[in-house]
């Protein structure tokens, strides 16, 4: 008793000094966020409603992850892993955010180095005040900015859970994260939104995301399947989602919160917010329905968990696309999204047969592989003159661009979170042990437990 | 006394239990379980992957009776039970030792019902 | 093995082929849009502040549906029929969501045809571009409007669903919802609210939707409740709602949501705004108060199950009336919802013995067609100029005004709903057989299961 | 059956009468509204992207309690308790909405009566019409004002269920409620945000609620837990959350909801509430993060109910320091909230064994005074010319304002609500008899259940 | 050895289980039940349409013992589980003809406690 | 005939169905269960409240068999269920008087199988 108090004490005291700390940055750069603020008063630029409209989408984003695609995820498992995935998705949201405020936002979107990274010199947001930086985003504070790509920052690896979940042990899966954050997503973010990243440059269109949250977090998922290799009984004693009505309400939540992703991405309450909002919904129910029909095709029955994947990847891939193609290109796009994301989950998953738990690469790298090659082939000018034209358009160029920036994209993806994988296996160990993956994850890394049986 | 178990088809629980009634049998108690027989069922499907779906949901009835209710509780749970198709399920009788009931503390086969 | 494939590949490439044939009227109405949006540049009227709440109320009244009511209805049912739940209310989503791109939007808004119905001419959304409709809405983007209007095509035919829960087959389910949305809510929504329908011209005040929307799905309900006949078992041997924290749950969404509903209605973020959501909020929370009261008179205590209901009666109450009323009003219109609802559903459901399953017309209905009426005692111009005096300020012409489009809408949606389930019975038939009702819908129908027992 | 019908009759007669009723001092406002909204046409003041900002933001607030709360409660609780505790905030929404737009608001925000209270002047909302009131917000429509407020006083008493949660009765419960709302809610809130209101004219600092909102129910809710003393078999034969995945859902929900709490309280779509909304989340992320690493230092592993409940605590206590603080100051809050809450939790309630159940003293109450004290470090005019330099900031002066403000409102909560307790339970006695509450609440107030056993 | 089985109100359960300990009987095995008895339970009520609720919760305890324990055994349920109100619940003694210890694979009256 | 119940741990049920139908044993009934026992499993933790954790999860097998598949029956489970660490469960045999197959009212030793 008397030595808990100790240790409580002196690690109080401990915290409470760590908590105090961050002060002295803080007035380290107590003089830059004056001089922003004192910037801010007569600053006409920020308009409230595109304000309004960011600050809402942000907040929709974070619904994305938790408790979204969470839920989509937990009602996926079986029951004894589902607190560990939902763990993981909250995990993640309270590790990347401090990451991002630390060094994330600066490595993506601080002053270019080379095309290749951001610099450190927004380290703790230093110099992110509350005055619109221009290069971004002219009409809103830039902190807005900053805390609506937290949440993309966030949401990407929470995608990756769905490849390697029921049998990752949660600690490494805590250095995984980091590393991968700052060593793939960062990086990858600063080539192609930052300015001067090199993708960027290349004329790639990517308005919400294709690239650097679908095809990157699919790819780092088949490699992790491939890495963590198959769960026990795989595939054919698994037992079915243990809680179909919450991925249900998760896809529901997913679907929602993606027009914040999309048309927020817009930056402001305008026009291309608007057109954004719509292609995203017209492409989500055509490959809802696209996956129903496949499913009747193939299996005689439209089924739900069809429908809610089948809309998934349909936001999946309508993501690149969003801001640059008609809401008829949005019909097409959502439906070869169905069709493609169908096939390769149903068939090329069982042909090669990598156990992709919960389908995050058949979705998000297949789905997000197609958006990035159809934003080539629907995009036109005549919805945003800051796009381009693609193929269906006059333009094929456009589609050798958008292939090579995917490509680029998972070669990156794939070799990076390949090594990190590896390392953290070798020092940490990846796999819970056999034992531990039968007893489940919610008992055996968190010694807790869904539900009660009692009243 | 025998205590007779019994698993059922879940959408056959309505039907027995109304035979049961019939036969002036109320007494039951019912549970959730999971059985593996002859039955296939039928196969769910999820993200076109086929179940094997060794195990199906029945439910298990208990009913602890007297001799003289032997006979016409198996009969209710037959009539009630049967769709003809595997899968229907099974009866068992045991035999009881005794039963008391808690709220008197009596015994035996005034206990029982 | 070969035959699947076959299959897959040649399927593949008709649905791909399908995904680019909407290319062709993409480029049919590229030079409209071209020129719609060569116009939005200059166009000084999209307001970021209106288009930011016209866009988030879109989204809010998605998620009325998904997840909201879908949760609200599946909570209600047997364990072995949620999932038939969930997906009906999905697959809506889904097929509304393209019908209304295709035709569904022009049937309703666009140009009209003899006060009846809008003609084709905006098929494929073509010439609905980003530049406001002053005719609807003058400071939004006319895509921005359509979408919030594509919302309520989506959430009418799913309420619907509450009637005929538990023993519809899916695929004749499909195919009435998408007649019924052409024939009934379409024309419909021309008459109240297009430019140019009759109902509009009457002068019959409908801020949100009381007849389109619920009135309409009301009576289609007990039209359909009555087609398909009872349930097996009802009403003595059915069991209580399976998972009421999940309908408690999706009641809150529902509330959350409907401030989209009918504060967007006000299509833009100001006074009238402010004061639809002011009262949307107040009767709700009285329309759930006096379902308690009642509860506490009739079955001497308050349930859960009672004031969510008398809750959702109360936003359906308030709907029509929620631009035209005051706060004081709202109480009233509240406490008579809950009252009038309440004896509907516990008295007059028993009483005629028709097996409208969750309620959705002595919900929706009964709540609708009080909220016509209350909408001609407290209507006031001092809240809305746009708007009529109502019975308590003077003017009772307005009740006779708001029953007589209410009555035209009962005699409408009654007549057509019951002439398309006759319909589609005789073609496909509505109802499962004996022994997949029994078995449940989930398994007979979709071949899934909501929960596992197992861990 | 007859008496029935008479019954129904008569109440129905009489329910209408009193839903008309409200029509007479809708009159009697008439004027006052109509020369209200007479002046709005021309009031160049509302803006609507700031109103578009305060209208979602009482959404999100109110979604923080249906759900949000209530999930995260519900899923805490017994499987057989779990209806009582969503049928409590169900009520209080309802109720307290009621209470609010009759005399709540003008009690709090009405003309100030000696810095101590409101008048009544604002009865009904009279004169609370839809142009702004300078006075607290310039540029919104003032009941936009109202009814974000509303939401504020409708979750803090939903907060202090969760300290008498499982074992009060309902109908006491409700009477507190309403009590507990005018007595000591109101007048609180008055003194802290109402013009003229003593604690504001101190100069302590509170953005979004620290003391009205959460010291204030963190307080009530330790003075009901001793009233009400520990719930049968507390603490040795608890059973575990009987459905943690909806504590994380609404965890996931209250995060989301929080950003319209926070930022929202800066009335408008500025660069104030841009910086609200990025100290609250990283506040909440680092809250979260070091309850994890508490979890880990004394149980081994971090667990996903620490890691919620890091996040709540975290929430808390940046409110009242979310307007004054930078991004790095929140890491700082959020740090301290994680540590001090986690040991309030586990070894401050063990050791004094009072039977807070779900810890609402713990973390709303220890919380809230972590986050009065922090503003008092940690606040800087460089992000609020409006605020006052912290202790961090060269002004220790601050701490010490903080400090008494915080202890005024313990001491006026603890008195007051012991007091309302002690009548309550004279009057009606507040705690379930020993068999209903074996029974559980669900069953024994409500005549529900939760769930169904069979399909 | 006996094979007991009880059924209980689900409230007793704690009482019951604490009896037993204080009985020395501490190895037991409890299921969610749904009985059909006389007892016609708190009806429930949902949107003013009251369940039939033939149906009610119980808990289902089952207990292997050597003879010697037998008695104790009963007494411990009768008493921890009694109410005095019908629905109460019954105690059911079946014949235990052998019981293995899976662990060890001991066998017979050692491998029961 | 022997009924045989079995108490294992969860996580060894797969192995122990599949042992069975190793030994062609292929018909089984599974059940959801709390248990008391000697283990004291591993403690769940709340908010760093540990649960005394009396109750663990556990499923419950049953198994109608004839007396010539009672010892592969036993050994079956004995195999798949043992890991050797406390906990691992009970084997319960008792005497089966008469089964009847639902579908057909077939009854004794060709109804079991
Ligand atoms: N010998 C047995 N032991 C335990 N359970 C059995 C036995 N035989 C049948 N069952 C139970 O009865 C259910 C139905 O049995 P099945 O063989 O499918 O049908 P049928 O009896 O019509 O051939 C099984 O799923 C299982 O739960
Ligand atoms: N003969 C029986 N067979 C099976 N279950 C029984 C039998 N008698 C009672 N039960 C179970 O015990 C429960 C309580 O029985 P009930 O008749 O209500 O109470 P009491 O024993 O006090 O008369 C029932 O709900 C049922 O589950
Ligand atoms: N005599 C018994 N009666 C009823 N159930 C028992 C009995 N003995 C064991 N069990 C069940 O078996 C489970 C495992 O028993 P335990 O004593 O923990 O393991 P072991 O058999 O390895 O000593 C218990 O949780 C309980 O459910």
């Amino acid at each position: 008793m008397k030595r808990v108090m100790t240790r409580v004490a002196g690690l109080g005291l401990a915290i409470l000094l760590l908590g105090i700390l961050p002060v002295f940055p803080a007035h380290g750069d107590e003089v830059a966020v004056e001089a922003a603020v004192a910037a801010v008063p007569p600053a006409p630029t920020v308009d409230t409603g595109d304000t309004s409209w960011l600050l809402i989408s942000s907040a929709l984003v974070l619904m994305m992850t938790i408790p979204g695609l969470s839920l989509f995820y937990g009602g996926l498992v079986r029951k004894k892993n589902v607190l560990s995935v939902l763990m993981q998705c909250f995990m993640i949201t309270c590790l990347i955010s401090v990451q991002w405020v630390l060094w994330g936002y600066s490595l993506s979107f601080g002053p270019d180095i080379k095309g290749l990274i951001g610099s450190l010199d927004w380290f703790g947001l230093k110099g992110v005040g509350l005055e619109p930086n221009a290069d971004y985003a002219a009409t809103v504070p830039h902190q807005a900015f900053m805390i609506f790509q937290m949440m993309f920052a966030i949401i990407t690896p929470a995608l990756i859970i769905g490849a390697f979940a029921e049998r990752m042990k949660f600690m490494p899966f805590v250095v995984f994260t980091l590393l991968w954050a700052t060593f793939v997503y960062d990086p990858l973010c600063h080539w192609v939104w930052g300015v001067g990243g090199f993708i960027r440059k290349m004329g790639a269109l990517d308005f919400a995301g294709g690239t650097v949250v679908h095809i990157n977090a699919g790819i780092a998922a088949l490699v992790s399947a491939l890495v963590l290799g198959k769960r026990l009984g795989y595939p054919h004693k698994m037992s079915p989602p243990h809680n179909l009505p919450f991925s249900i309400m998760g896809a529901g939540l997913l679907w929602v919160g993606w027009f914040g992703f999309n048309a927020g991405s817009a930056l402001g309450a305008n026009g291309l917010a608007a057109s954004a909002f719509v292609v995203t919904h017209v492409a989500t129910a055509m490959a809802g329905l696209t996956w129903s029909i496949m499913d009747l095709i193939f299996n005689k029955r439209p089924t739900v968990l069809g429908i809610i994947s089948g809309a998934v990847a349909g936001l999946v891939a309508i993501t690149p696309a969003s801001g640059f193609v008609t809401p008829l290109g949005a019909l097409g796009i959502g439906a070869g999204a169905g069709v493609i994301c169908y096939l390769s989950v149903a068939f090329m998953k069982a042909r090669f047969g990598y156990d992709d738990a919960l389908d995050a690469f058949g979705v998000h790298g297949v789905g997000g592989f197609w958006g990035a090659i159809a934003t080539g082939l629907w995009a036109t000018k005549s919805v945003n003159a800051a796009g381009a034209d693609g193929l269906f358009y006059g333009n094929p160029g456009l589609v050798l661009i958008q292939l090579k920036a995917a490509l680029i994209t998972v070669v990156y993806s794939l070799v990076v979170s390949f090594v990190l994988l590896k390392v953290v296996d070798l020092v940490m160990g990846l796999r819970t042990d056999e034992q531990e993956e039968r007893i489940g994850l919610d008992l055996s890394e968190h010694r807790e437990a869904a539900y009660t049986m009692l009243d | 006394m025998k205590y007779i178990v019994a698993i059922l088809q879940p959408d056959r629980l309505d039907e027995v239990l109304q035979r049961l009634t019939e036969k002036e049998i109320h007494l039951v108690t019912v549970t959730n379980v999971l059985g593996r027989g002859r039955q296939k069922g039928i196969a769910e499907v999820y993200r076109s992957h086929k179940e094997a779906g060794s195990l199906l949901k029945k439910v298990k009835i208990e009913i602890a009776v007297n001799e003289a209710f032997v006979k016409p509780t198996i009969e209710a749970i037959t009539e009630g039970g049967r769709t003809g198709q595997i899968g229907d399920g099974k009866i068992f009788v045991l035999s009881l030792d005794e039963c008391i009931r808690i709220r008197t503390g009596e015994t035996g086969g005034v206990a029982i019902g």
